[in-house]
């Protein structure tokens, strides 16, 4: 394996570290437990939102703890929930009397361990909500399963949630609001090559030279299948039509697209990605009012990408447009 | 022969540490076959925290070791398996109450209390492919045992065989619950690895108790 | 060859396609020739920056078009220089009578065709001065040969030279400034794995399974040594011992650190880059007073990064904080 | 024999598109070694583009032909390539004015004002592993079949044979110059590239003037 880390054991505190350095006027890391906290938290009277899961996938989570977005971010070991502990200091950190918000996507793992720290903090007089983001088609969906996974669907909820926070919502809107999203969510991937993870040092799949992996998730989990490699505009179809099929999007919707790469895959096809995109969405008439291109939810070096629609309200266009500073997404201040 | 005591629950944790250091790769191949490869490496972490804690012997009953076991693996292990082994532990702990020794049928209850725990949890149902398929046939294998008038160190042996043969039988299953659910078919032919691991824990306990 | 295009003959223009649709208030794209101007160009009274080269840097220099940066940029074939024409056409878009600055990395083929433009440019009537980044220390100067080359230290100069031109510097101060922080500049790149370059299909260089590649450009150059894959710190100091030692940059220095991705490398891993240089620096009583890291001078999907550091001035930071709004930078708006 | 015309000219590109076509993965070879792997492909397309400039016949003069190419060169190569014979070919094209015919002297001057513009843009020395190391002895050796009263014909065949061996010469060298200078001594043992496509330009002249 070949990766610019020290040791696998030390990743994620020393990814941690480089983040705190970079932006001291953003955020603190905190580190017994590892959390990464809003410089200036806890802000009172404003609604705590806290997300957390396994590390890997920066900037997702801790890229986006700054203003209009997270308070907090609990990183886990590489793709490995974190346990309640964290979770609960978390809570506690940004707490401001208006209560918390936990954003967390729907893996067993991650369920259980933000489940287990609510209860606690709860226990401590702390008035929490849960949302879980499943934003992932890929996966099939029933009442009887652990049901989709949450993937890049949920940048958009911690942006949006975020903004309303920002502006002053009570818990239970900005609750609302954030399930609104996840109602109008969906999103999709594609792998050409799996990530190395970096403890085994090796591959999570194998892939021949010619194969991509259509409906992988961010753990380098294999997807739903195998084929050969196509141009862009074939990947693209197949990553749309389900999720459009999905919600379902239709003709006038106004949306936001999102195009995320997963970490091994350059802005230039990223880029390539969003002309297909736009070029298959308006030959449906729905029109991308948003967009947003880069990699923000990754699957270490992965390479590939996943596409996100969000279905827009005239609310969601101007919570989305709100001023963001975080070190991932910034704008309006 | 006597009840189980505290000492029995610690050697439990070693032994249980023990084993799933052993196994360690074993478990992350089977988690890597159908889930994200870290199954292995979480419990590993876990019950080497557990042992720690436990060693001091500051604990005088077997449900206060539990207790102390609960917690550490609920704030060590992380994933799905912590919030779940530490449910499962810490139900236990709350059947064992304060009694300094148990018998073949407060072991057959700790048993059950710790499975309905996991299942609180989880949610899940036999025949989802969990560590439940492991607990479940235990249970139901060590309620029979001691309604039969077996000693705790045979009551644990029979669900320990139960667990094993539980694990054994999630290989022609499809996934309901947790990562294996996201890949549909493709989980067949393959051990869950939380009901592996859980037939390697109870595997422990029967050891422990035998071994006094 | 697995990538995400349609077709490598049409990939920059497919990309661009892309890059106009993700931020059309900031940007037009213009079709024949190729280039990226800003939406408001020319504007009235300012020095217009112009810079480009060969494609597949992204987001060099496309995505530094915008408020506070770059007028203009000229994006040639995947790693060739564009032709004067474009460099002409994209001058005289920008020229708001202040005069025009090109921005131009230090390669043959940028340098001659900046050149003719240049001189057509003049024939026009219009102000032209060039500036050549040359920051790479990896490859030895001298008078006699085609000296260094330009790599990710252009961020910063087109970052720097931007605001100047933005708060109403003249031609000749603007150009003072760009050719100060060329002179106070200096990088090194790592490769882990070399680009797949889309037209041959192939990685423009191999590397064993266990090698790294010290000193390479962004252009699939091979570099200065090949060694066996060491941690981080190793590599970090294999990097940052040269920068220092070429400018020498000394103890109790101000500078900006740029830690830059090669386009398949993950943020995570750069970030635990920042750290390690963090420490390499703080031991030397360097001081590190700006930070950048990201994937921002890259090499299609080259795996591996590159450090820069600039010696700053209370100037420098200035301009550095200044506002700037573009596709991949932007912070003050 | 009679001087070469604007016929000639026209020959020229057409043989010299032929020729970087048929070379074209040679050349990208050749430039993947000690370069960026795209000389090959920054030729034919600029070779393409001139071919269909001057095929219309409307140019009447060598003169013109030359000065069409050199245009279309610099607009459509790009890289280190595309000014640089862009400038040998508007140098070229200024060394034949506007006469209809080139005799063996005119031939002779027109090849040097090419190497010449060629070193005014490039500042290459003969010996920096560049194609100014084919254009010098190619330059030379038309000079002296010039002096020696050679045909057109035979004074282009000598420069292309003199820029073959300059370009087979460049094999021990170090670059100075371009993106070869980068790898210093790890350029040794490999041709230039240029000099190489400047070998296959004069080739193609030599054989449009003895095909008439
Ligand atoms: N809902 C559930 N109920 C019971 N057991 C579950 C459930 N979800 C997952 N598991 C168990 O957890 C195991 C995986 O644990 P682990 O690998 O540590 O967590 P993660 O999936 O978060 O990486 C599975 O093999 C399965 O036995
Ligand atoms: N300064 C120079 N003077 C003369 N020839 C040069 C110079 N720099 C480069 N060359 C020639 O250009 C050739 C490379 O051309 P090409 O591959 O098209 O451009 P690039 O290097 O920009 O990719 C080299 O092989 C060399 O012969
Ligand atoms: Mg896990
Ligand atoms: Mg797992
Ligand atoms: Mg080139
Ligand atoms: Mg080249």
């Amino acid at each position: 394996m070949k990766k610019l880390l020290r040791d696998p054991r030390t990743l994620v505190r020393d990814g941690l570290d480089g983040l705190a350095a970079t932006h001291p006027g953003l955020l603190r890391v905190e580190a017994g437990p590892e959390l990464v906290v809003r410089a200036d938290a806890p802000v009172r009277g404003k609604v705590g939102l806290v997300s957390g899961g396994g590390s890997g996938h920066e900037p997702l989570h801790t890229g986006f703890v700054g203003f209009g977005m997270l308070d907090a971010a609990v990183p886990g070991p590489v793709f490995t929930s974190p346990t309640p502990d964290p979770i609960l200091e978390a809570t506690r950190s940004v707490s401001g009397g208006a209560g918390v918000l936990h954003i967390v996507k729907n893996y067993t793992g991650d369920v259980l361990n933000f489940e287990v720290a609510a209860d606690l903090a709860r226990a401590e007089g702390i008035d929490v909500e849960t949302v879980l983001v499943d934003d992932d088609v890929a996966v099939q969906d029933s009442t009887h399963t652990a049901g989709r996974r949450g993937v890049a669907g949920t940048v958009l909820v911690e942006k949006i949630a975020g903004a309303a926070a920002e502006r002053g919502d009570d818990l239970e809107t900005v609750a609302a609001i954030a399930r609104g999203i996840v109602a109008d969510v969906r999103s999709m991937g594609v792998a050409l090559a799996a990530p190395v993870v970096p403890h085994s040092g090796l591959p999570s799949f194998d892939l021949a030279d010619d194969e991509i992996e259509i409906g992988i998730g961010i753990h380098g989990e294999p997807g739903r299948e195998r084929i050969p490699w196509e141009p862009v505009d074939g990947i693209v179809a197949r990553l749309l039509q389900p999720i459009v099929d999905d919600l379902p999007f239709t003709s006038l919707d106004d949306v936001l697209l999102l195009v995320n790469g997963m970490g091994g895959t350059p802005l230039l096809e990223l880029s390539v990605v969003l002309d297909a995109a736009n070029q298959w969405l308006s030959d449906r008439s729905i029109h991308v009012a948003r967009t947003l291109v880069g990699s923000y939810a990754t699957s270490l070096d992965m390479q590939g990408c996943s596409i996100t629609l969000l279905r827009l309200t005239d609310e969601r266009k101007a919570l989305w447009d709100a001023p963001v500073e975080t070190a991932a997404l910034r704008w309006g201040r | 022969m006597a009840g189980l005591t505290a000492d029995w629950a610690r050697d439990w944790v070693r032994l249980a540490a023990a084993s799933v250091a052993e196994h360690r790769a074993e478990l992350g191949a089977l988690d890597r076959d159908i889930g994200d490869g870290d199954h292995g490496e979480n419990l590993d972490r876990g019950f080497t925290a557990a042992l720690a804690k436990v060693q001091d012997g500051a604990a005088g009953t077997p449900g206060a070791v539990l207790r102390l076991v609960a917690t550490t693996l609920i704030s060590t292990v992380g994933g799905a398996a912590g919030p779940l082994y530490g449910t499962a532990f810490l139900k236990a702990a709350e059947a064992a109450g304060d009694a300094d020794t148990l018998d073949g049928p407060a072991v057959a209850a700790l048993l059950a209390a710790a499975r309905d725990g996991i299942v609180l949890r989880g949610r899940a149902e036999p025949g989802d492919k969990t560590m439940v398929d492991a607990w479940s046939p235990a249970v139901d294998a060590a309620a029979a045992a001691a309604a039969g008038g077996a000693e705790p160190a045979e009551v644990l042996r029979e669900a320990a065989r139960a667990a094993g043969e539980g694990a054994a039988a999630t290989e022609p299953l499809v996934a309901r619950k947790g990562r294996a659910s996201y890949l549909g078919e493709r989980a067949v032919g393959h051990r869950d690895p939380g009901a592996a691991s859980s037939a390697l824990l109870l595997a422990a306990a029967a050891e422990a108790a035998g071994s006094r």
